[in-house]
């Protein structure tokens, strides 16, 4: 049975956590308000399948025309690696992803679970709706775990992951630096370690690590700049062999990246917070699976590689991930038009797949924006 | 009676001759590559093998026919499906064996049979998963590796790779690129071997999503010790072993099997 | 953009093909369906040939008579300073229908014309979608037609309903894509995966604001009188599916496989028109015919099949037309089974009420978009094996449909425990170049013959001559 | 004479070494991949040492040597090159360097089918990579794939094309994945199908396959094709038909198109940093 990478990630805190008697509830995807449930007490765990190699048990349920996210998360967990979890939220983020959870529940139901639905536009009956829908989720933790979601708490929880992404702002400015003190995968791995992590824990380690990035002597300037978009790719090796290559990732759209740690909550949200977060969530989110946000996804990828002074961007998506495969193909061919050169690639989920493949494509990049070694 | 079993697969052709009433004893068996001219050459193939178990053509009881490609055997007494004949060799051979997981050399097929060694539930292979046997040959081709020295070779590997792509012909060019990083044969191997028994293994659970049931594993890739073991350790429980090569399991079904007189 | 091998587009090709069958009358004779199938290329002559088959010719020319004015209302919709709405097939196109400024079409019945009508299906307008970068999993259904669009050479729709939001990410973000390129509005309506009180409340606003962002588009106020006119004509419409749905219960089925093909379009395309009434009674009246004939197509019906989701379209002769021959029955794919009630005419609001029914309970809608996808998909295709007396059922496996896909396992358990066997096949519904015809056909029979007729009726069986030595003769 | 450059491709089927003077070719080598790569290139690299031992010249004297191809960073791990560059930019240059293409109007459009991949590649007026798409889908459109079908053919990869234009009625094939192609050679050949029109149905399947991957980036004249299978004749002149372009000639073998450009770039790096060897 292999040990949830993500888990290990967190090492011993996670233990400590629960030792403590802390529970654990695990999410997938980072629509997921995680400040609901620190005000309810419990510690959020995004659910991850990093380094996991083979899928036999899940494509017994699954086909080989899901996506290996899916597939190398329902593998962990039917071999065991979520046991730990105390509960479950099933996001509808994507089809391929209500089906993983369908088959988690079907096979090994976790102790508690709750489906919370996201809708996929942006107006004020689908504000009102989803609202509702978090407050319903605080009612479920409310039940499931003891603790009451007060106002008071949830502002308190909002604050400190404010504060933590005020440090993830800072870690994002020593990486877009002309000499990025943080390379994207040192970066990438900080925000992968903190969803496994409860907050105060996280905001130590990261505050940590930002003081040890800003004293270390800034290498030199990397060959080329990059900006790595796409999505459900939380596996920082394909981030270090990018950069092997001389493409220095200063800057990152990705959901499980900058992206979803990144939303900003609107002004005088301590007046009515779970409106506050029910509206980031839905207006805030640049996800391509909300299918009528194209001109504000496509500005935050323009207005980050501007800022970032990237010189070409690349656009990952999971083999048989038609929300961002479709979406990447739309930005590129955007994108293009508008002078920024794209690579847009396609991989298999899971530890070093499509390795070879996939250095020669972006090395062939580098090359192509003036690049390379 | 005597009986000639003949299963013409994509890639290989299986002959067989046994006597059903010690069908333990195989007489005589050939196994030839399936090319254009298959039609043809068959007429000569049988006249060989029937020269070789010393039996002549007039003492022959029934030609059973099976494979991609049955209808040209010549004088065939019937044509049935593969599954079939894998279900009647296994309950014949292996009486108490509930599953057969049939390796072969194009598609690979899991099958439940029951005591009367009638297949009941069938799950094929995914479409991309197909020509496991053909891949395992090319790479054999392409690494100078002969299919018979592969379990010599896998049981050196230091650190078998991952093979991750699902359209079998695909995943040969992560083989390249696997030894173009510096992989030796024997982890490429060893990575291909765990691919496909891994394979093996996501039908036979598709199958049976409970408790494994007693398994045999035939087909041609069940002479690779490196597929049975990795096949064994993810169903948890071992084989039994198909007391004949199991790349003829299917042509000695065809043998095994007559027309049912009850039904025309 | 990349070169196109698109000479002309699909609908413009397609609008050609009708145009032979254009004066075609009740049941013509051999001669005439003879002569106009030569004049047919090889891929239309095969597949239309099972159109005019002689148990199925009258409904087959009723049929392509409806099909025919569909395309044609879209082809003068200009001229006619009408606009043309792509309507995606998990959408009731009678809003539309309702406006005389505007005309529906639907994407996934165009690719089925063209893998059905035209020659080399649509894999060369599938191919120019791929020349735009796009990833090669992505949905072939509305991908074909759209490759047309996209190709600058066909008709171009003025805007897209776009209702797979809540059903399928895979048709959702192609409309987007689609709308974006061509600069042309999405109006966008999501299906909350959500059954409770709440997520009825939330459709019912998004469908109400949808006819005003309608209204506004067309600059034309939805009529109630013709909305009562089109409605009592559906009401119909709803009567004949329920006489057709009841005559496929008797053993063996009076109604021919290809009904089915004709029933989905019947309901995409002109729901609630005097064609749509006319297929349906003539379906309705030969299949009753055929069952006072105890009418079948094969010496015995050997199985009864229910498709758990979409078919395959891309040879309708070696489909529906080679199992008849084997005596397999095509009761239904599951998207037909979409239980259409009668709507309540007596207001704007009633009848508007009935329309958010009929989308709410719309396929794709019913399966996917529900709460939990594996439990409506099990509920209805539970239903449909126990209500049409199926004897298995056959999943067809569309690569592209990761949402089926990703729970189909959860089908094949609760099925098995019911006793009722589950073949999943793999290819795509739309290009024959994934998984040849000749290959389903093969796994088909192999699965009918051990799993279906083998078990129950035993013809054509083999026996084990000996069981091995230490059990005696068998 | 302008300073010796040297190019070393180490592809997945063959690997080939090609010394420069300036642009004139004055000695190449092929060699089949061995199953690793910095053996390979040894291997290649002494036959070609070989040859220009016989002109009176020495690798050593080579002022860049450039690996490009599948083990191009193992053949610089072991020092047998000075940098790699991936065999994308290498064909690009090649092509539009190339002997009769220099030339002409100059090449924009490169086909590239190797035996596992296939590329297109579009460069610019001053011969650098614009843009260039690769084969993600299945391997239906490799050169692998011809010779997979060649095996059930019973004919070499270098009959196949002559064989295929003789066809009179090519087949048409109904699938996209060579699983389903070679069953249904097999299937041709047994209802006695005519040879020459099962190996045309193949070559129109190859040439099927590259034509999706050309529109990806387009084409501008002038095309050309490099790689093994553009040594086949009928699938070069059903991918000309159906672009409505003619593929010019190089001038130079198709295979040595990578190692040429790998040796081009080093030229051309030279001429830049002013260094005379």
């Amino acid at each position: 049975m292999s040990e949830s990478m993500g888990r290990d990630l967190a090492g011993g805190h996670l233990r400590t956590w629960r030792d403590g008697g802390g529970r654990v509830v695990g999410y997938a995807c980072v629509l997921t308000p995680v400040e609901v449930l620190d005000a309810a007490g419990v510690l959020p765990f995004r659910v991850k399948a990093l380094g996991c190699s083979k899928t036999d048990r899940a494509d017994a349920r699954l086909s080989r025309f899901n996506c290996g996210f899916c597939r190398s998360c329902l593998q962990l967990a039917l071999e065991g690696a979520f046991d730990f979890l105390d509960g479950v939220i099933e996001t509808n983020g994507c089809d391929q992803l209500r089906g993983m959870f369908e088959n988690w529940q079907y096979v090994a139901p976790a102790p508690w679970f709750h489906y919370l639905k996201v809708p996929h536009v942006v107006t004020p009956e689908s504000l009102d709706y989803l609202e509702h829908e978090l407050r319903r989720l605080a009612a479920a933790l409310e039940r499931g775990f003891g603790a009451a979601v007060t106002d008071e708490r949830l502002i308190e929880a909002i604050e400190r992951r404010e504060r933590i992404r005020a440090s993830l702002g800072r870690l994002a400015d020593l990486r877009e630096r002309p000499a990025p003190a943080v390379t994207g995968s040192e970066a990438l791995s900080e925000v992968i370690a903190g969803s496994a992590l409860p907050p105060a824990v996280f905001q130590e380690l990261l505050d940590e690590a930002i003081d040890r990035f800003e004293r270390r002597p800034a290498p030199p300037a990397p060959a080329r700049r990059l900006l790595l978009g796409g999505a459900a790719i939380d596996d920082v090796e394909l981030v270090r062999d990018i950069e092997s290559l001389g493409g220095a990732v200063v800057a990152d759209t990705l959901c499980f990246g900058s992206r979803g740690v990144s939303l900003e909550l609107s002004e005088g949200w301590r007046d009515a917070p779970v409106r506050a977060l029910a509206e980031r969530t839905l207006r805030g989110s640049t996800c391509p699976r909300m299918y009528d946000e194209l001109p504000s996804r496509l500005e935050l990828v323009l207005a980050t590689a501007a800022r970032a002074r990237v010189d070409g961007v690349v656009l990952v998506h999971n083999k048989f991930c038609d929300v961002h495969g479709i979406d990447n193909a739309l930005l590129r061919l955007e994108l293009e038009k508008r002078g920024v050169p794209v690579l847009a690639l396609e991989r298999e989920y899971g530890a070093a797949a499509d390795r070879g493949r996939l250095r020669t494509r972006t090395q062939a990049f580098l090359e192509r924006i003036g690049g390379g070694r | 009676m005597i009986a000639l079993g003949c299963d013409v697969g994509s890639l290989f052709t299986k002959l067989v001759v046994i006597d059903d009433d010690r069908p333990d004893d195989v007489m005589a068996s050939r196994v030839l590559r399936t090319t254009g001219t298959i039609g043809t050459d068959l007429e000569a193939e049988i006249d060989l093998l029937l020269h070789e178990a010393r039996v002549p053509r007039a003492r022959l009881g029934s030609i059973g026919a099976t494979g991609r490609f049955a209808s040209l055997v010549p004088g065939a007494t019937f044509v049935e499906d593969e599954a079939h004949c894998v279900a009647a060799a296994v309950a014949c051979y292996l009486p108490g064996v509930e599953v057969a997981l049939h390796l072969g050399g194009q598609s690979s097929l899991a099958i439940s049979l029951d005591a009367a060694g009638e297949p009941v539930r069938l799950v094929r292979n995914d479409k991309c998963a197909s020509g496991t046997g053909r891949f395992l040959e090319a790479m054999g081709r392409k690494l100078d590796v002969g299919l018979d020295d592969i379990d010599g070779l896998v049981a050196g590997a230091a650190k078998p790779t991952t093979i991750t792509n699902q359209c079998v012909v695909y995943a040969e060019s992560e083989v390249i690129s696997y030894i173009n990083d510096g992989a030796t044969r024997a982890d490429v191997f060893a990575g291909i071997c765990s691919s496909l028994g891994r394979m093996a293994v996501a039908q036979a659970r598709r199958l049976c999503p409970g408790a494994m049931r007693p398994y045999t594993l035939t087909g041609g890739l069940a002479r690779l010790a490196s597929v049975v073991a990795v096949v064994e350790a993810g169903l948890g429980i071992q084989r039994r072993p198909f007391p004949h090569d199991p790349k003829l399991a299917a042509a000695l079904g065809a043998a095994l099997l007559e027309d049912d007189p009850g039904h025309p | 953009m990349g070169t196109t091998d698109v000479r002309a587009g699909l609908f413009e090709r397609a609008v050609g093909l009708f145009g032979l069958i254009d004066g075609m009358r009740g049941v013509p004779s051999d001669e005439s369906i003879e002569g106009l199938l030569r004049l047919l290329p090889p891929d239309p002559r095969r597949n239309l040939a099972a159109f005019f088959e002689p148990h199925v010719r009258e409904a087959g020319v009723s049929f392509l008579r409806m099909v025919k004015d569909w395309m044609f209302h879209a082809r003068d919709a200009r001229a006619a300073g009408r606009k043309v709405i792509l309507v995606p097939f998990n959408f009731p196109p009678e809003l539309v229908l309702a406006f005389d400024n505007a005309v529906p079409l639907t994407s996934e019945v165009l690719t089925t014309i063209a893998a059905v009508g035209l020659e080399g299906g649509g894999e060369r307008y599938w191919e120019h979608m791929m020349g735009l970068g796009l990833p090669d999993h992505i949905c072939s259904a509305n991908s074909v037609e759209l490759g047309s669009v996209l190709s600058g050479i066909d008709l171009v729709p003025d805007a897209i309903i776009s209702a797979a939001p809540g059903g399928c990410d895979a048709n959702s973000k192609i409309h987007e894509l689609v709308s974006r390129v061509l600069g042309i509005p999405q109006l966008l309506i999501e299906k909350p995966v959500d059954d409770s009180p709440e997520g009825h409340a939330l459709y019912d606003v998004y469908f109400r604001q949808l006819i005003e962002r309608l209204e506004d588009f067309l600059d034309e106020r939805l009529d109630e009188d013709k909305l009562r006119r089109l409605l009592a004509r559906a009401n119909r419409c709803t009567e004949l599916y329920w006489e057709l749905y009841e005559l496929h219960k008797p053993r063996p089925c009076p109604v021919p496989n290809i009904y089915n093909l004709f029933l989905a379009p019947v309901r995409f395309c002109l729901w609630g028109s005097d064609q749509a009434i006319e297929t349906l009674e003539t379906m309705v009246r030969t299949s009753r015919r055929r069952l006072e004939e105890r009418a079948y197509p094969a010496p015995v019906e050997r199985a009864r099949a229910l498709w758990a989701y979409t078919s395959y379209y891309f040879d309708v002769n070696e489909l529906h037309g080679w199992m008849e021959r084997q005596g397999y029955t095509f009761l239904a794919d599951v998207l037909d089974l979409y239980h259409p009630r009668p709507i309540d005419l007596r207001s704007r609001d009633s009848m508007i009420d009935g329309m958010i029914a009929a989308a709410w309970s719309y396929p794709m809608n019913r399966q996917m978009g529900a709460s939990s996808m594996s439990g409506a998909w099990v509920r209805d295709v539970a239903h449909g094996v126990r209500d049409l007396d199926a004897d298995c059922v056959i999943f067809c496996g569309h690569d592209a449909c990761k949402q089926s896909w990703s729970v189909v396992s959860i089908l094949g358990d609760e099925l098995e425990r019911m006793g009722v066997p589950l073949l999943v096949l793999h290819g795509d519904s739309w290009l024959k170049t994934v998984t040849p015809i000749a290959v389903l056909q093969e796994e088909i029979t192999a699965f009918m013959e051990t799993r279906v007729v083998g078990r129950r009726r035993g013809a054509g069986r083999r026996r084990l001559r000996r069981r091995s030595t230490t059990e005696g003769s068998s | 004479m302008s300073p010796i450059t040297l190019g070393i491709d180490v592809g997945s089927l063959t690997a080939e070494a090609v010394a420069l003077s300036g642009r004139e070719l004055i000695a190449s080598a092929q060699v089949d991949v061995l199953h690793d790569p910095v053996a390979t290139a040894r291997r290649v690299l002494s036959m070609l040492d070989e040859t220009l031992r016989s002109v009176g010249l020495d690798r050593r004297q080579a002022a860049r040597t450039i690996a490009t191809g599948y083990g191009r960073e193992r053949v610089c791990d072991a020092r047998l090159a000075d940098h790699h560059v991936s065999e994308i930019s290498c064909h690009g240059a090649g092509a539009f360097h190339a002997p009769s293409a220099a030339a002409g109007a100059g090449v924009r459009t490169i086909i590239d089918i190797g035996g596992q991949d296939a590329k297109v590649i579009r460069v610019n007026a001053r011969g650098e990579l614009s843009d260039f798409s690769m084969n993600d889908k299945c391997a239906a459109g490799a050169g692998h794939f011809l010779e997979l079908m060649c095996r059930t053919l019973g004919v070499s990869l270098d009959e196949l094309g002559p064989l295929a234009l003789g066809a009179s009625h090519p087949v048409e094939m109904s699938s996209r994945c060579s699983i389903f192609i070679e069953t249904e050679v097999l299937h041709f050949l047994q209802r006695g199908f005519d040879r020459r029109d099962i190996a045309a149905g193949v070559c129109h399947a190859m040439a099927d396959r590259v034509l999706s991957l050309v529109r990806r980036v387009g084409v501008a004249p002038e095309v050309t094709m490099t790689g093994g299978v553009a040594k086949n004749v009928a699938v070069r002149r059903e991918v000309e038909r159906r672009l409505g372009h003619r593929m010019i000639d190089l001038g130079l073998d198709p295979q040595l198109v990578g190692a040429y450009g790998a040796a081009v770039l080093g030229s051309l790096e030279v001429a830049r940093s002013g260094e005379r060897r």
